[in-house]
């Protein structure tokens, strides 16, 4: 109980840290480092919640395809972060408002009971028959997601020949 | 009741439609017709047969004492409903009433007309547009007739605001000078503020006759109510005295305005600058004299209010006074008649107010002679001289007999003088408010102002009689020889000397003096004229003595050829200044219609632009500059976009977790 | 079986969205900004699977939860790969991948 | 039974396309368009004439013709035409300037084709605006009407033309939705049955009074506008003074009297009782107008914009007349409609021929017309006495009747109009000795008078003007045939 | 768990068909744009044809029988049906397909050497076949999803001009918003789906009787707090102000078909979402649900409390788009952006139906969008052509065009007087019906007719100031070139030649403006069968 509570904690303040961590630090290889951290504590938070498949699809997605691509796009724009971020025509204002947002969440967040419930994960079988059965709906959407994305996307990149 | 004649009552709508034949001959053919002078003599012809058929229905009238013939056919008719003010409905009808007022209009009418039209062939035939004047001298001489034969208020408003009109048009006939122009929309206007009053008045009456239609019988409410009711009014319960007053002096300023009774008198004297014969017909015998004659018709219901009355008396006794003064010293010859003109009619209003209907009408008959004989004798002046004024003439006496002598017969008609028509009809109306002065005291000071214009009368008329016809030669010797005129306008004058002779005397054969006998009509007010009584010789007698006495007032300072100037110096200065300026009255006038009335126009149209259509363009700007600050949100930065999306997270989140709990409404509280 | 407090869960993933959406609004680098998207979807799939894992633990069928962040894994892991080759596209057209200096069309 | 009023719907219709279509022969096509237009109108009057059909109920259309038009469970729209007296004598009107604004712009020699197929298309609105008998029916043809005003004076008219155009457009539209909400509120709120006038006329008197109350002053809103009332007038001087001659004619003539036409028919037939309970309210805004148009147009000096701000004061009083919801006073209102539709557009005619022959319409510096141009001098000068009441002139009996009930109903309060008419005496008079008197100035070389198409337009105005005054029963009779005859 | 036949989905597997078709042919090296437009255009048509067949031939009435398990257990949280078939959805999606076509038919006269054809038709294919999935939707995840299909699709339809830095940079913008509100919708839907238990959209947000309890209690902020993020999320797509901010950019930077296709399309299908999605707790507050026997544990009725706040919010967000729509479109001189502006204010229209929320209501806004896809796209439609004779999209550019070019003048003009709601065209009689709508709804649903009427004259300021620069100004000399061919001379301008266009665009602009009067003048059919669906809807949430 404690084991896991301590878990959650830990997991809940490198996720929170590597997402900061990755939005500021300067350089961006670094931050593709932090966001990979990131994925990782997610995947752990899967982990912990009983399901694991999604852990270790996180960690396959995120952590490794999702990473290596941005890391891809960095290396192919060379850019460094700008020197001065958080610059545009609101000033201050876009702060304020995600800490808004933040804060209305984090009152209704205190509307959940704050005692401890039980959450249970189920056999990898059942998601998959789920997923391919009742929710495949979902999956071939997603197939039609991904068809004109990468359509699209190698004819966006791809040089012109003449 | 039928006499000889009467058979030609129901015919009386050819009167007026025989000028109005012309009237629409010359419109359509004018042009053609213009180089064969046929125009006049349409003009003529149309006034001639009015002449000849107006005259036999008067006499016919004559000889059948007392008697009324109306002819009307519906104009247009509204269908009632049941409820409301008119539930049955009204029809307005025309159509034509000989009477015996109606009757002495039509000879005055038609007489005058006639000998104007003649007279114009060769007065006008060096004008051009002769057309346009034959026309409008044919459509006024047709809406006066209609005027006279009116039998309901209604149709009598009409043609009286067309006989407006064509002196409006008349007026202005040489309308390229801008004086007429202006003195042509003078007189129109000044006129309507009358007859908007005088339409308010026949409102008035409609109503209150409308009302009491069902106590007399009315299957519908209608206007011919001016004659036909007048025997039933003993039956009228008067609702509403009050009413009945206001009606009065509404329809008295009606008059006032086309009579040129004080305070709209303005506009006559500037009407001289239409052509003479213009002047003679209109402005002197037929269309001012229009005022009195509604007066007189409608004057069995503005006896019903002393207020009323008084009203009248005071109006006519001070304009008579007020028109005077100012002819005492005027240069212009037509002037000078013209402001007789309006004295004149101040007798017959004075007259009038104080319950002598007829011997208003009597006055108006006599005066319509020989102030056309008088009109049409300056006429052939200026026609010979080419100048209006008095001071450049002299000696015409030698060069133009017959109008010297014509001018003579008339100013000594207008100063009373017996057995002159002049000096019967204005010994009626003194007396006839000395009468009535007896039992209202209040008339006397309009007596005595009355009376006293008697003296200045005398004088004004023969100060010009003797500048312009006696001495030996013009003053002026640049003026074109003088001539005798030719017979078209030499007949006319000596017709109207004969009138302005005979036509007093005329009251003494029965059956002409029967028409102005026929007061039975009007019976709170008896018009019957005074008896001779031994005060009435006397009033008489000093009446005749004070018109004497201003002949020779004015034969001692012009006659033979001298010339009166006043010192510079003199006390008497500035009333002559005063007089001459018409006591500033023309002056304000002008500054009201242009500073006032104009200015207040000029400030509207400001306002309407500037602020009414500025708050339009006011909004308009608002619109676009909300638009143009709008739309600087649309940055183009990208991170703004966001940042717009998630401030509208954060407001619908705010709306749900702060304003819906609070408000009982949406499901809080 | 695990016993946990659903509101750490919640509080997490709100902070994750607000890390993800001030990220969005601050960042001006188009990679950056690909990740703070990133981040706010997590933020999503960690809500369904964990509130998955409490509805499964009520209702033993339900894999609706689960079910719903095994695809939008999917789903994100496109968006990146199109924001991506948007990213070449817009790098190669203007030199620059500063978004908030793509301003031709505004107003 | 005929059904006239779709046939001659139908036969516009096919006349604006045929029009549009003709190119350079289009004034020929319109032309014969206008000439069984008014063929219909006269069948029209055969018809209502005729004792047989048993036509002369007072508040019963003739021949109303319905079809079902739009359907649903809660909206009902039928395609709904009838005529009644009031309508008829719009509806001749509507005949009457057709025909004379095609003959007076025969000559037009830009886009003639556009130019007649425009004007058709305004009467035709007009028409079907007058032969509606169901909101949306009337507001489509209410709006029709705007789009074809909106290109004439955008396309043909003066230098500030375009401005104008706009500001026409849009500020008639604002009043145009004002007035559907209303309607629309009246239909709702009052469950009735059908969009159709009778069916609202029926219902609407279950609503409370105070929306009646509201609704009226938002339906007097919406119609006000186009009458035009003040303070909302500023639209209409700047339209007529840059639109085409044709397009004032139609404006002044026909788009004046669908305000006066819809405050009748939508708002004084449906709302009664709003009406009599706001009339002092009408009052105001209708003295205001008669007082302020007829003093502002003493200060114009451009003669269109006099004759435009007349028309506030016309206009005026008909609204004075409509709102004293007497029987005389409806009577007297669409009269005076119709007596103002023939005499502004005679006057914006000699307005349109006075500029292009002296090439200005300012009566300061053109002066002394008349020996240059003495027909067109006396079409002014008919028109001015005509406008300011002239006896033996259409508007007198009009006017007349609207003054005689206003002192029925209203007494002393009549004094306004009365001082108003004086003032509007004074400003056409004035004109008359600015314009057409005095002394010849700036008259240009070549000036001549008026060309046959003009003349005979306005010739046939001044005819039915003299005819109408002479004759009024000739419309009476026919109004009467309408509610008119229904109120106290 | 019922699967449904095969047949039902015949239309949106023409359009997967096509696509695919049209990669494949790409693939193998078969560049010609009339083969893949053609294609396009025929399975649009194929598939149009087989939606209004589903429209004519399957009960209108009630389609939804098919997925029985609705029905069956209408208040399951466990329901697992993502589709269903419904009339209004069926609308939707000829709604969806009409505008694809139209597009589809006018991009066959693009010019044949250009490049990426096969792209630009495949990428409309798939952004189609996504809105017409999401139309069957019964799910809000399934929704999402679908939605995103078609997101996907157009951010790279909007760039696929791959050199034009417009382009691309409306592309970024496009994206970024875009991806940002995915994540808020999924956000809200996983807040949804933490409070219910499902995704179901006919149990989302109506006071069911659960089974289970929700681990939120009572605690409904969670749920305001994801129909908070959802209203955000596909705000974004409707162009709702202020989530509109990059339609103007996007409309503006794409080519001009395409932006026929977001603004007569692509954000129609924001509009279904919102009817779908948030219809359900306005009704489900409108009606009482009554536990058999009282609440028990088992059986508790959450009365939703969503409806009213809903709809108020949804009336603010109608006026405000509305108003800032057209406030902003008032002094633009950019055609294409003060059309995309309309094209927002248009959408603040349609949300009146959701404030109101009546079935008059909800097919007077599918009326409004019915209409819209003839005007918005016609109107794109025709930019995109008169770009074709050199005249760009400065609003001053246009002068004389009307006169130049007759035909498509009066396309022009019919498509901004039906937008601004003027009688005769289809604009009008669907705001008329909106509008009827919510003052029928009484209460103070009729300050939003009001409203929406003043705005609807406000944005005539700004259509007839195109109309004045299309017929009533000249062309400046030198500022817009003649084409060859064009006649000179007179004192007319060069008129501009149909040739110009193109038959598949002039075919295009013809059906759009003869449905514009069409539709306006007999609206009825449509109308009835909306009123049918929209009745349907209602009965089925």
């Amino acid at each position: 109980m404690i084991l896991e509570l301590l878990a959650f904690l830990v997991l809940a303040a490198t996720a929170t840290l590597t997402a900061l961590a990755a939005l500021l630090v300067r350089e961006l290889v670094h931050t593709i480092l932090w966001v990979a951290l990131f994925f990782v504590a997610l995947s752990g938070f899967y982990f912990l919640v009983s399901a694991p498949f999604l852990g270790v699809l996180q960690l396959g997605v995120y952590a490794g395809a999702v990473t290596i691509l941005l890391l891809f796009g960095v290396m192919v724009t060379r850019k460094r972060i700008f020197a001065r971020e958080a610059a545009t025509g609101l000033g201050p204002a876009p702060i304020a408002l995600s800490l808004l947002v933040l804060v209305i969440l984090a009152t209704a967040a205190t509307t959940v009971p704050s005692g401890t419930t039980q959450l249970s994960g189920f056999p990898i079988a059942a998601l998959s028959t789920a997923l391919f059965n009742v929710y495949g709906g979902w999956l071939l959407l997603l197939g039609l997601v991904m068809l004109p994305a990468l359509a699209g996307s190698i004819y966006l990149v791809r040089e012109d020949r003449e | 009741m039928t006499g000889p004649l009467s058979v030609l009552f129901g015919w009386a709508f050819l009167v007026p439609l025989a000028p109005t034949l012309a009237f629409v001959v010359i419109g359509l053919f004018g042009r053609r017709m213009q180089r064969l002078e046929w125009g006049g003599w349409v003009a003529v012809g149309g006034a001639l047969f009015a002449m000849v058929l107006g005259v036999l229905i008067a006499v016919g009238e004559m000889l059948t004492p007392g008697s009324y013939t109306d002819r009307s056919f519906q104009w247009f008719t509204l269908a009632g409903s049941g409820t409301g003010a008119f539930p049955n409905g009204f029809s307005l009808v025309m159509g034509t009433l000989v009477d015996p007022l109606s009757a002495v209009m039509l000879i005055v009418v038609t007489v005058v007309g006639f000998l104007v039209m003649l007279f114009s062939i060769d007065y006008m035939h060096r004008d051009s547009g002769l057309p346009r004047y034959y026309a409008e001298l044919s459509l006024f001489l047709a809406s006066m007739l209609g005027l006279v034969l009116a039998d309901n208020l209604l149709q009598f408003f009409l043609f009286w605001e067309l006989v407006g009109v064509c002196s409006y048009f008349l007026i202005g006939f040489y309308y390229q000078r801008p004086a007429a122009a202006s003195a042509a929309k003078e007189a129109f206007l000044v006129t309507r503020i009358g007859d908007v009053l005088f339409l308010l008045g026949i409102f008035i009456y409609f109503q209150q006759f409308a009302t009491a239609g069902p106590a007399l019988g009315w299957a519908a409410a209608g206007f011919p109510f001016v004659y036909h009711s007048a025997p039933f009014l003993a039956g009228i319960p008067i609702s509403n005295p009050t009413l009945f007053t206001i009606a009065g002096l509404l329809i008295l300023g009606g008059a006032a305005g086309k009579s040129a009774q004080f305070p709209l008198d303005v506009w006559l004297p500037d009407a001289m600058e239409g052509p003479t014969t213009v002047s003679a017909l209109i402005h002197a015998a037929t269309m001012v004299a229009a005022g009195v004659y509604l007066l007189a018709i409608t004057s069995v219901f503005i006896g019903f209010s002393a207020t009323d009355q008084l009203a009248i008396v005071a109006i006519g006794g001070f304009t008579t006074f007020w028109a005077a003064t100012m002819a005492l010293v005027n240069r212009d010859i037509k002037r000078v008649i013209a402001y007789s003109t309006v004295s004149q009619l101040g007798y017959m209003v004075l007259a009038v107010g104080a319950g002598f209907t007829m011997v208003g009408l009597y006055h108006l008959f006599t005066h319509a002679f020989f102030k056309a004989l008088l009109f049409l004798a300056a006429g052939a002046v200026i026609h010979a001289i080419e100048t209006q004024d008095l001071f450049k003439m002299g000696g015409l006496r030698k060069t133009m007999r017959v109008t010297s002598i014509g001018f003579l017969i008339g100013g000594l008609s207008l100063a009373g003088i017996p057995p002159l028509a002049g000096f019967f009809s204005k010994d009626d109306v003194l007396g006839g408010v000395y009468l009535a002065a007896q039992s209202h005291p209040l008339y006397w000071p309009f007596f005595a102002l009355a009376f006293l214009t008697v003296f200045m009368t005398a004088y004004y008329i023969f100060r010009a009689w003797f500048l312009a016809f006696s001495g030996d030669q013009p003053r002026d010797s640049t003026l074109p020889q003088a001539h005798e005129p030719p017979w078209t306008m030499r007949l006319p004058i000596l017709v109207l000397s004969a009138l302005a002779v005979v036509a007093g005397l005329l009251a003494f054969v029965p059956q002409f003096g029967g028409l102005f006998a026929a007061g039975a009509r009007f019976p709170p007010t008896p018009g019957v004229p005074p008896s001779y009584s031994a005060t009435d010789l006397l009033l008489s007698g000093v009446s005749v003595g004070l018109g004497a006495g201003g002949i020779l007032t004015a034969y001692t300072l012009w006659g033979n050829g001298r010339v009166f100037t006043l010192d510079a110096r003199s006390a008497a200065q500035p009333i002559r200044r005063l007089l001459l300026e018409r006591y500033y009255v023309k002056a304000g006038v002008d500054w009201f219609g242009l500073h006032a009335v104009y200015g207040l126009a000029r400030l509207a149209d400001f306002f309407d632009q500037y602020v009414i259509d500025g708050t339009v363009h006011g909004f308009e700007r608002l619109f676009a500059e909300f638009s143009l600050r709008l739309r600087r949100i649309q940055s183009g930065v990208v991170l703004d976009y966001a940042a717009y999306v998630v401030a509208g997270l954060a407001v619908f989140l705010l709306f749900f977790f702060v304003i819906v709990p609070a408000i009982p409404a949406l499901g809080g509280g | 079986m695990t016993d946990l407090p659903l509101a750490g869960f919640v509080a997490v993933s709100a902070v994750l969205l607000g890390i993800g959406l001030f990220g969005i609004l601050t960042r001006r680098n188009f990679i950056l900004l690909l990740i703070a998207i990133e981040v706010a979807m997590n933020s999503a799939i960690l809500n369904f699977v964990v509130f998955g894992s409490y509805w499964n633990s009520i209702s033993a069928s339900s894999v609706e939860g689960q079910s719903v962040a095994v695809v939008l894994i999917g789903l994100a892991a496109t968006e990146v790969a199109v924001g991506l080759a948007i990213v070449l596209a817009l790098n190669r057209s203007r030199g620059s991948i500063n978004v908030a200096e793509a301003t031709t069309l505004r107003l | 039974m005929i059904p006239i009023l779709s046939i001659t719907l139908a036969t516009l219709f096919v006349g604006t396309l045929a029009t549009f279509a003709a190119g350079p022969r289009a004034r020929y096509v319109a032309a014969a368009v206008s000439a069984i237009f008014l063929a219909e109108i006269a069948g029209m009057f055969a018809l209502f004439s005729a004792p047989a059909l048993g036509l002369a109920l007072p508040t019963q259309f003739a021949e109303p013709e319905s079809y079902p038009w739009i359907q649903v469970a809660w909206l009902h729209v039928n395609y709904t035409v009838g005529i009644d007296g009031i309508s008829l004598v719009l509806i001749l009107l509507t005949g009457i300037l057709q025909a004379v604004t095609v003959a007076y712009s025969w000559t037009e020699q830009r886009q003639p084709a556009a130019w007649f197929g425009l004007v058709l298309l305004t009467c035709l609105g007009c028409f079907g605006v007058f032969a509606a008998l169901d909101v949306l029916l009337f507001f489509v043809f209410w709006e029709v009407v705007l789009v074809p005003m909106f290109f004439l004076i955008g396309y043909w008219g003066g230098p500030r033309r375009r401005y104008a155009a706009l500001k026409f457009f849009i500020y008639t539209h604002v009043a145009s939705v004002t007035m559907l909400v209303a309607l629309l509120v009246t239909a709702f709120y009052s469950h009735s049955a059908s969009l159709d006038f009778a069916s609202m006329a029926a219902s609407a008197q279950t609503l409370a009074l105070p929306t009646q109350i509201i609704l009226f002053l938002s339906l007097f809103f919406g119609f006000g506008v186009k009458f035009p009332i003040v303070p909302f007038h500023t639209w209409l001087p700047d339209a007529h003074v840059e639109a085409p001659t044709g397009g004032s004619v139609l404006l002044a003539g026909l788009l004046l009297k669908l305000g006066g036409y819809g405050l009748i028919r939508w708002a004084l037939e449906i709302l009664p009782t709003g009406l009599q309970h706001v009339a002092p309210i009408l009052y105001a805004v209708a003295f205001a107008s008669i007082v302020w148009g007829a003093g502002v147009s003493l200060a114009q000096r451009d003669l269109k914009r006099l004759v435009a701000y007349s028309s506030i004061n016309h206009m005026g009083i008909v609204l004075l007349a409509i709102a004293l919801y007497s029987s005389l006073g409806l009577l007297a209102a669409v009269l005076l409609m119709f007596a103002h539709g023939i005499v502004s557009a005679l006057l914006f005619m000699v307005s349109g021929s006075v500029h292009h022959t002296f090439g200005s319409r300012d009566i300061a510096t053109v002066s002394g017309i008349t020996p240059t141009a003495p027909v067109l001098s006396t079409m002014t000068m008919t028109g001015a006495l005509a406008s300011l009441g002239l006896p033996a002139l259409i508007s007198f009996p009009a006017e007349f009747t609207a003054l005689l009930a206003t002192w029925d109903k209203i007494g002393f309060w009549v004094l306004i109009p009365l001082g108003a008419l004086v003032i509007t005496a004074a400003f056409y008079i004035w004109m008359m000795q600015r314009l057409l008197f005095g002394t010849p100035k700036s008259i240009p070389v070549g000036a001549h008078d008026l060309p046959y198409p003009e003349a005979f337009a306005m010739g046939v105005l001044v005819v039915l003007s003299v005819l109408y005054g002479i004759l009024p029963n000739l419309l009476i009779h026919f109004i009467q045939l309408s509610p008119v005859a229904g109120l106290p | 768990m019922t699967a449904l036949p095969w047949t039902l989905f015949a239309p949106e597997l023409f359009l997967l068909g096509a696509a695919l078709l049209v990669f494949l042919l790409d693939s193998l090296g078969i560049r010609r744009l009339e083969l893949f437009g053609g294609l396009a255009t025929v399975g649009i048509s194929i598939a149009l044809l087989g939606v209004l067949a589903d429209l004519r031939f399957a009960p209108l009435a009630g389609l939804a029988t098919v997925p029985a398990g609705n029905v069956d257990v209408p208040w399951s949280p466990l329901n697992a049906s993502l589709v269903v078939v419904t009339s209004f959805g069926l609308i939707f999606q000829a709604i969806f397909l009409t505008s694809a076509l139209l597009v589809a038919l006018a991009s066959l006269s693009r010019r044949s050497d250009e490049k990426g054809a096969a792209i630009f038709f495949g990428l409309l294919l798939f952004a189609t076949l996504g809105m017409t999935l999401a139309a069957l939707a019964a799910d809000l995840i399934y929704l999402l999803l679908a939605i995103e299909v078609t997101g996907i699709s157009t951010y790279l339809l909007v760039g696929y001009t791959r050199r034009d830095a417009r382009g691309l940079e409306a592309a970024m913008k496009f994206y970024i918003i875009g991806a940002l509100s995915a994540a808020l919708s999924f956000f809200g839907a996983s807040l949804l789906y933490a409070y219910y238990g499902t995704t179901n959209l006919a149990t989302l947000g109506t006071g069911f009787v659960s089974m289970f309890p929700s681990p939120l209690g009572g605690a409904t902020g969670i749920a305001f707090l994801g129909y908070g993020f959802l209203l955000v999320g596909i705000g974004f797509k409707v162009t709702a102000v202020p989530f509109h901010a990059w339609a103007v950019d996007v409309y503006d930077g794409a080519p001009s078909d395409v932006s026929a296709f977001l603004a007569g399309g692509s954000k129609k299908v924001g509009l279904f979402a919102y009817f779908v999605v948030f219809l359900v707790p306005i009704l489900a507050s409108q009606t009482t649900f009554v536990c058999p026997g009282g609440p028990t544990p088992t059986c508790h009725y959450l009365h939703s409390t969503f409806g009213i706040p809903l709809q108020v919010l949804f009336g603010l967000l109608a006026v405000v788009t509305m108003t800032a729509g057209n406030v902003l479109a008032l002094m633009q001189t950019e055609m294409k952006r003060m059309l995309a502006y309309s094209s927002i204010s248009q959408a603040g229209y349609m949300l009146i139906g959701l404030a109101v929320a009546t079935s008059p209501a909800i097919a007077g806004a599918t009326l409004q969008i019915f209409a819209h896809v003839f005007m918005k796209t016609g109107a794109f439609l025709v930019v995109a052509a008169v770009a074709g004779f050199g005249i760009g999209s400065r609003i001053e550019e246009w002068k004389g065009v009307g006169l130049r070019h007759r035909w498509l003048g009066a396309s022009f003009a019919a498509m901004l007087l039906s937008l601004a709601g003027i009688p005769l065209t289809v604009g009008f009689v669907s705001k008329f019906v909106l509008f009827s709508a919510a003052v029928q709804a009484q209460g103070w649903f009729v300050w939003l007719a009001v409203a929406g009427l003043l705005n609807s004259a406000l944005s005539v300021f700004y259509y007839a100031r195109v109309l004045r620069v299309m017929y009533m100004e000249r062309p400046e000399v030198g500022s817009a070139p003649v084409p060859a061919g064009a006649v000179v001379g007179g004192s007319d301008p060069p008129a501009l030649t149909l040739g110009g266009i193109g038959v598949g665009r002039a075919t295009a602009i013809g059906l759009a403006t003869a449905a514009v009067f069409a539709f306006g003048v007999y609206p009825q059919p449509v109308l009835a069968g909306l009123q049918m669906a929209a009745d349907h809807l209602v009965q089925l949430l």
